[in-house]
């Protein structure tokens, strides 16, 4: 159990395959999620997996940490084909993995966390609290957190949450590491530390399997890149022979065309107006947001970047009307909306895009139709009841609307990839016919295809009128997608820009973004820099640090 | 409770299998078929075996007499459980019911025996309907506190009706004193009183009213579950209470009304079985909550909320009824007739999960095959 | 029901058939003991039974009446569910054309059942409590140990012992506590009212159970021999208990005896139309049980 | 159950409160006191509560013999209640041990009645401890029968357990056939069979057994809980089952055991039980669940999982103990010592809800304070 410096490889030479998947094929009831795929990993190297959503990687990696069980094909690991039951036989194995959803008791400690169900033992045969606290302060100091042991996991932010999933799988001293878009969540400064880490495993000859939608950051870590589309493996290359058009291109399938800027034009008048606005933590009593103003106009499209832990969610769900405002005032087109339910905060048209899909977004157990329609169910009605036909026209049209991938209205949600569900989530918001449309991380591990689409979406409502309210942590999206950028730090705005005329090093810089630049803030000088993820680009001269 | 009751992957119900979407009539049919087949399916297996072992034991078992006595002894159960299964759709669950049976009765029965009047020292003897509406009030009303303390304290469904359940036995012995009510119902010609029995135990085209009433709350509670806004919010905050809450549901004020419609239709009951058994007595309706869960529960419905139909529900109370005479009829001994009822309980819900498992493994079998002619296609 | 074939062809001079037995709770040994009379009775008297059972719940009985009558049944012996609340159940029996007789327990109304056999529970208790009465030598402070609120015979015993008790100043009750006929409630309710007053000098119980149930606390608490108690029912545990000097007495029901005769009543009907009694309501008089005739009773079954 | 019975934020509990971690004495402190506080804070706030209020009403109350009487009662619900601490804490609940307290029993009972051979025609009659033993040995299997039907077959606990509460019982009454089993329990020198009520009646240092088997079943299970690595798995399983299962607790197996658990406490109790009242009868142990989940939950435990602990569950007990035998002491009656009940066990889960919302009041104030502040120093 040494984390900090993991075993000496055994005598596997840097790049030589470790483990093999042959034919892999899983099939969920009717969708395939994979048709028979083969995906190598080699010893001291990282390889990444690109794939819009839904394309299989998550299965891919599930089926090699031992979570799923493939419908056909098998594992070769070491030259011996193995088959993995359980995640147990996989950790035995060497092979650990970093799940997409953090999957984190959030009534226990970080230390139980981290040493739950490979316990310590003391001589007596209980668990060796001492030691195991002794280790997760070590892997806290590691990833360079200030997170004690002690600490329980439902007081830490997403953030923080993700931190620790990442220790627990490298307290597993495994000389496989899977990670499956354990970046989704973190700081760029984070995300700095997590590839120094990474850097150090691989020279200790771990093999690691890569997983992000952040394409610039993914190829900068990568030495391998394999392509994921539909379930089938459309391409892989050694990172030196490729670049971002490459991967997008195909990921996508085809020359994909967006256009992430939107044209400027003259706005309408102040629709969503936040003045002084103050939130506190009822449980700590600690002040989140602190005497926030920020206007947005009709048709305009702002943006709140920040940090992790800025307080960003907690304004947006203020805003929404989750959370009480302790100060300050929020006015809807000229009307205050003090005391409003969030019901009836939608009614006047201001609705929010949640940032954790899962816990706050969609209805599990509703069908893919029945999500859709939740929040616009008012304009369905019909002498009291629910009006099918309006509302199955309505479901028609909205699916249209947002492009979502599914066999159907009522199949259910869960079958639905990531970037699917989140399509559903925020069509279900436009469905309501919003004047003010808040979102808290979009696009948060959601494909570039898909993100384009949303943006396009966005775009398309704000020209006939809708302003916009999002938070990203993503500088790209920041700079390009908005038509002003606020910046969001420690609860207060501390400074405005417009993205034609700032550079993104000003606006990190501003968000407190203090030690070395993101691997996404590459030429910080390029004025008006587009986007890394932006397809568009062909030369790939922005591929990102090598 | 446990995610365990909920099936591994959930399967879209309610809305879903009655909504009709004309674009895919596949997923719609499918939809429907996965809706009722799962959530309902069990329900009806038991249903039928029950029936047909019992008929062939009794020649007496299906005879039309038999199947009227059934049918009011389900009556009760299955409008204790339409209540219920609001309550369960939202994840929570009542146990109060029971108790609250009790309470309307003995508060019926004094309101038989007059009000005294503080200040005129008369006594004051409401109509029929008055009673009835003010029994069925005071369900409503312990609903209404269940709900405040769960909803607005957020306090546990199970504890707070479990409080509610003492409270109530304890007030309905309070209220009758150790003494059953029962000629004070028949009402007196001159306190304007009468007619009690004449409506409440009546039998209009020989069914028991509380059979016309059970049809009658279950297609309005089908009406309000499918077809309207609240039946919606349900299901979609018995599913996940804060996505629920941001799309603009109102979560606490769904949740109070439910454990409403649940003390109302105690109410109902217990106004119906005083009139059935022509006495107000101390303990009536204990255990009711039990045998309305199991109805619930049998009927298809995820006791973690957001599945669960009318339907299955109204099956379930059928189960428990036909089984409970069944027993009786072909001379069961009393002790062994407990174990068989709870192993049926058991078994009815038991079906389908065995019944699932060897799906998945003949799914799972039918990919493989899928999987390798695609492999060697790929080859 | 299993043999209601037969039954339907029976319903004539020659008897057989099937009865029903419709009780309270067999699990208790009074109402076992009346089920395991009348069944053998039945038997030997050519009929097919079965016994079901309604725990004091007027709806459950009349599920079952409903039940027994659907099912054809030649005869019913009735344990009714209060005296009201069973009016309309037996008046549902006598509609079918069916012979009903009731035992134990008798309903507020004559001329539906061809005869009510009915244990005296008033006349019991007064007996029981004039015993015990005596055995306290008419002084001193006692506790009451209540049987189920909503069992009529609750009351029906607590009046009685008051009745008596009434009758002698020097007696003062010093508490009642509800125990629900249990056994282990009552001695918790003992316990507890130990506590309060430490130093009483009885306690009348309505049923043998919570007497016993008393009497195990006072022996925790090595107060029993300053204590009286009284119990009723007569059941075998009490009958010992009075035999060592546990209880001071309790009161038997004659249960068995009364069923026969029940069984044989409802027989003559169903052959010949008549009870062959003169009264429909025959009160079947308590017999106390003290450490004289302790030894005489075995299972409610007195052997004089 | 709800999501509504698990706090906004949960609090540690178990194992952090437990474990050191020499890293950070604060955050341990911190979680030491908040979980203390919160998770058990309104068990001990409710029981000083009732005991002062009853103190004043009766001098008798506090008396050393009442305080006695009331441990004995006190313990047997504790000891049905730790082991309903563990099924709770896996998010699940036993609506059975009641009936399994019945069942063993009669089991002991019937035992000391002795076994027929049936090849030698010779009736045997086990010893005392083997009795025992076996008895116990009942409550373990009807228990692991639970723990297979719900962690196997998936199927939710609350229907399984009210499955078998009506197997339990119904079997109890088979075996007891109507009659109490009371001399036999003595036993006969001759047959080797004597010395029940010597041991399991007995009051080692003026104490009563069961108060003993209490205290060392409460340490086991601290132990257990706190120590082992069992109990952090049990409390990841029943906060976040899927994490815990793919950080490879056997989950399944987890939730096997812990019925077990409860169904062996149930059986000690069976035991304990006949001896106390010196007979095995057939409602012996009814509604024991009741008070075992009430004891359970005012000490803190979510119903949800993931949260309680022992020395809650035991304070829990004892809230409810010396309320009842206070009830009867100051002589309150009967009728309303149920209400009071009720009442008093919303009232002990309501208090740390209604204190957690007043002190969200006070931050919400207090943040507009620092806002203003902060604007001001901004203009
Ligand atoms: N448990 C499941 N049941 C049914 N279908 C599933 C399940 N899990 C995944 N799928 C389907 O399998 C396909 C691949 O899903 P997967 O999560 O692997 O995609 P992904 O590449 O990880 O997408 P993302 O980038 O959004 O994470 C999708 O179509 C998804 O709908
Ligand atoms: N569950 C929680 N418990 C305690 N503090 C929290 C919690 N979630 C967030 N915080 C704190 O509140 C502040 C805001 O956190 P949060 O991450 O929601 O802000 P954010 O700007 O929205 O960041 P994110 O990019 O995650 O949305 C941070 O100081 C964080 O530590
Ligand atoms: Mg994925
Ligand atoms: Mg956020």
């Amino acid at each position: 159990m040494t984390a900090v410096a993991p075993a000496p490889a055994e005598t596997t030479e840097i790049g030589q395959v470790v483990l093999q998947a042959v034919g892999i094929a899983k099939t969920y009831g009717v969708t395939k999620a994979l048709k028979g795929v083969d995906f190598d990993v080699r010893a001291g190297q990282v390889t990444v997996l690109f794939g819009e959503n839904g394309a299989g990687k998550s299965t891919l990696m599930k089926i090699l940490s031992g979570v799923e069980q493939p419908t056909a094909g098998h594992l070769v690991l070491r030259d011996e084909q193995v088959t993995l039951q359980n995640t147990v036989d996989a950790v035995e194995r060497g092979i650990s993995i970093i799940h997409q959803e953090t999957n984190l008791c959030s009534n226990l400690s970080v230390r139980d966390n981290i040493f739950l169900g490979r316990e310590l033992h003391t001589r007596t045969g209980s668990v060796d609290y001492g030691r195991e606290a002794e280790i997760t302060a070590r892997l806290m100091r590691q990833l360079e957190e200030e997170i004690a042991p002690g600490t329980l996991v439902a007081d830490l932010r997403m953030g923080q949450q993700q931190i620790v999933e990442i220790a627990r799988a490298l307290a597993a001293d495994a000389r496989i590491l899977i990670m499956d878009e354990p970046t989704s969540a973190l700081s760029a400064s984070e995300i700095e530390v997590l590839f120094k880490i990474i850097r150090e495993l691989t020279a200790n000859g771990v093999a690691i399997v890569y997983i992000s939608h952040h394409l610039e950051e993914a190829i900068s870590i990568a030495d391998h890149a394999v392509v994921l589309r539909d379930g089938e493996m459309v391409a892989h290359e050694p990172v030196s022979e490729i670049d971002l058009p490459w991967v997008v291109h195909r990921m996508t399938g085809r020359q994909a065309e967006y256009d992430f800027r939107d044209e400027p034009r003259e706005f309408g008048d102040v629709a969503l107006s936040v003045q002084h606005v103050t939130v506190a933590d009822l449980d700590t009593g600690r002040v989140m947001v602190d005497d926030v103003s920020v206007e947005v106009r009709s048709g305009e499209i702002v943006c709140v970047y920040g940090l992790m832990g800025a307080g960003r969610t907690e304004l947006m769900e203020a805003l929404a009307g989750r959370d009480p405002i302790a100060a300050g005032q929020v006015l809807l087109d000229g009307a205050d909306i003090a005391g409003l339910t969030i019901g009836e905060r939608i009614g006047r048209g201001l609705g929010l895009v949640p940032e954790d899909r899962q816990r706050d977004g969609v209805v599990q157990m509703l069908s893919v139709g029945s999500n859709l329609s939740l929040a616009g169910l008012r304009s369905a009605i019909r002498k009291g009841l629910v009006s099918r036909g309006a509302e199955s026209k309505r479901i028609k049209h909205g699916m249209a609307e947002v492009r979502v991938k599914a066999s159907g209205p009522g199949a259910p949600i869960t079958s639905l990839s990531g970037g699917n569900q989140q399509k559903v989530v925020i069509g279900k918001l436009l469905m309501t016919d919003p004047k003010v449309l808040l979102l808290d991380e979009p696009t948060r591990g959601i494909d570039v295809g898909a993100k384009g689409e949303i943006f396009a979406l966005l775009f398309k409502e704000a020209r006939k009128g809708l302003g916009v309210l999002y938070v990203t942590s993503e500088i790209g999206e920041a700079m390009t997608a908005s038509h002003r950028v606020v910046v969001m730090s420690k609860g207060r705005i501390v400074r405005e820009f417009d993205p034609r005329t700032a550079t993104r090093a000003e606006v990190m810089a501003a968000s407190g973004e203090s030690d070395g630049p993101a691997p996404v803030a590459v030429e910080p000088d390029a004025p008006a820099d587009p986007n890394p993820t932006e397809p568009t680009r062909t030369d790939g001269a922005n591929g990102g640090p090598r | 409770m446990t995610a365990t009751d909920a099936p591994t992957k959930p399967t879209p119900i309610g809305p879903n299998s009655a909504g009709p979407d004309r674009t895919s009539l596949a997923s719609r049919l499918r939809s429907v078929n996965v809706g009722s087949v799962l959530v309902e399916g069990r329900a009806l297996v038991a249903l039928v075996l029950i029936i047909a072992v019992f008929a062939l034991l009794s020649d007496n078992y299906l005879d039309p007499g038999n199947l009227v006595t059934i049918t009011k002894q389900v009556a009760f159960n299955a409008i204790i459980a339409l209540g219920m299964l609001m309550v369960i759709l939202n994840g929570g669950i009542d146990l109060s019911v029971g108790s609250t049976v009790g309470l309307t009765g003995a508060v019926a029965g004094n309101l038989f025996r007059g009000i005294d009047m503080p200040l005129t020292q008369a006594i004051m003897f409401p109509k029929v309907w008055v009673i009835v509406v003010l029994s069925v009030a005071v369900g409503a009303l312990v609903g209404y506190l269940n709900g405040l303390l769960i909803s607005r304290l957020r306090l546990a469904p199970f504890i707070v009706t479990l409080g509610m359940l003492y409270v109530g036995r304890g007030l309905t012995e309070v209220l009758l004193d150790g003494q059953n009510i029962t000629n004070e119902l028949r009402g007196q010609e001159g306190l304007g009183n009468t007619g009690f029995f004449e409506v409440f135990a009546s039998r209009p085209l020989g069914l028991p009213i509380s059979a016309w009433v059970m049809v009658a709350l279950a297609v309005l509670a089908s009406i309000l579950l499918v077809r309207s806004p609240f039946g919606r919010w349900l299901y979609a905050s018995g599913s996940n209470e804060r996505a629920a809450e941001l799309s603009g549901v109102p979560v606490t004020q769904v949740k109070t009304r439910i454990y409403v419609i649940a003390g109302v239709c105690a109410g109902i009951v217990g106004v119906l079985q005083i009139a059935n058994i022509s006495s107000a007595t101390a303990d009536l309706g204990q255990f009711y909550e039990l045998n309305a869960i199991a109805a619930v529960v049998i009927g298809g419905a995820a006791l973690s909320g957001g599945r669960g139909t009318v339907k299955g529900t109204i099956i379930g109370a059928f189960v428990i009824g036909f089984l409970a005479n069944g027993l009786v009829i072909v001379g069961v001994s009393p002790f062994w007739q407990q174990v068989i009822t709870g192993a049926v309980i058991i078994l009815a819900v038991a079906v389908d999960q065995i019944q699932q498992i060897a799906q998945r493994r003949g799914a799972a079998k039918r990919a493989v095959a899928e999987a390798r002619t695609a492999a060697a296609g790929a080859a | 029901g299993a043999s209601q074939e037969t039954g339907a062809s029976a319903a004539d001079a020659e008897g057989g058939g099937t009865i029903a037995i419709i009780t309270v709770d067999p699990s208790n040994p009074y109402w076992k003991a009346e089920v395991d009379t009348a069944e053998q009775a039945a038997a030997d008297l050519g009929y097919e039974s079965y016994t079901a059972a309604h725990e004091n719940d007027p709806d459950e009985q009349n599920t079952l009446i409903e039940t027994a009558i659907n099912d054809d049944v030649d005869g019913i012996l009735l344990d009714p569910a209060g005296a009201d609340e069973s009016i309309a159940a037996v008046q549902k029996v006598v509609d079918a054309e069916i012979p009903i007789v009731l035992i134990n327990a008798e309903i507020s109304e004559t001329g539906l059942a061809s005869s009510q056999i009915v244990s005296n529970n008033a006349q019991g208790a007064t007996v029981g409590a004039e015993a015990w009465a005596a055995a306290m030598d008419y002084k001193g402070t006692y506790v009451e140990l209540f049987g189920a609120p909503s069992d009529n015979n609750a009351q029906v015993r607590s009046d009685g012992y008051a009745q008596v008790l009434a009758q002698y100043p020097d007696l003062k009750k010093v508490g009642t506590e509800i125990a629900n006929w249990d056994r282990q409630e009552g001695q918790e309710k003992m316990e507890a009212l130990l506590a309060k007053n430490p130093d009483i000098d009885g306690v009348v119980a309505g049923n043998d159970e919570m007497a016993l149930g008393a009497v195990n606390a006072l022996k925790a608490k090595g107060k029993l021999d300053q204590v009286k108690v009284l119990g009723f029912d007569g059941s075998q545990d009490a009958v010992n208990a009075v035999r060592d000097g546990d209880l001071v007495a309790t009161v038997v029901q004659p249960i068995v005896e009364g069923t026969t005769m029940a069984m044989n009543q409802l027989d003559s009907v169903i052959r010949t139309g008549e009870t062959g009694v003169s009264e429909e309501k025959q009160a079947l008089d308590c017999i106390l049980v003290t450490e004289e005739n302790a030894d005489s009773v075995q299972n409610f079954v007195i052997s004089e």
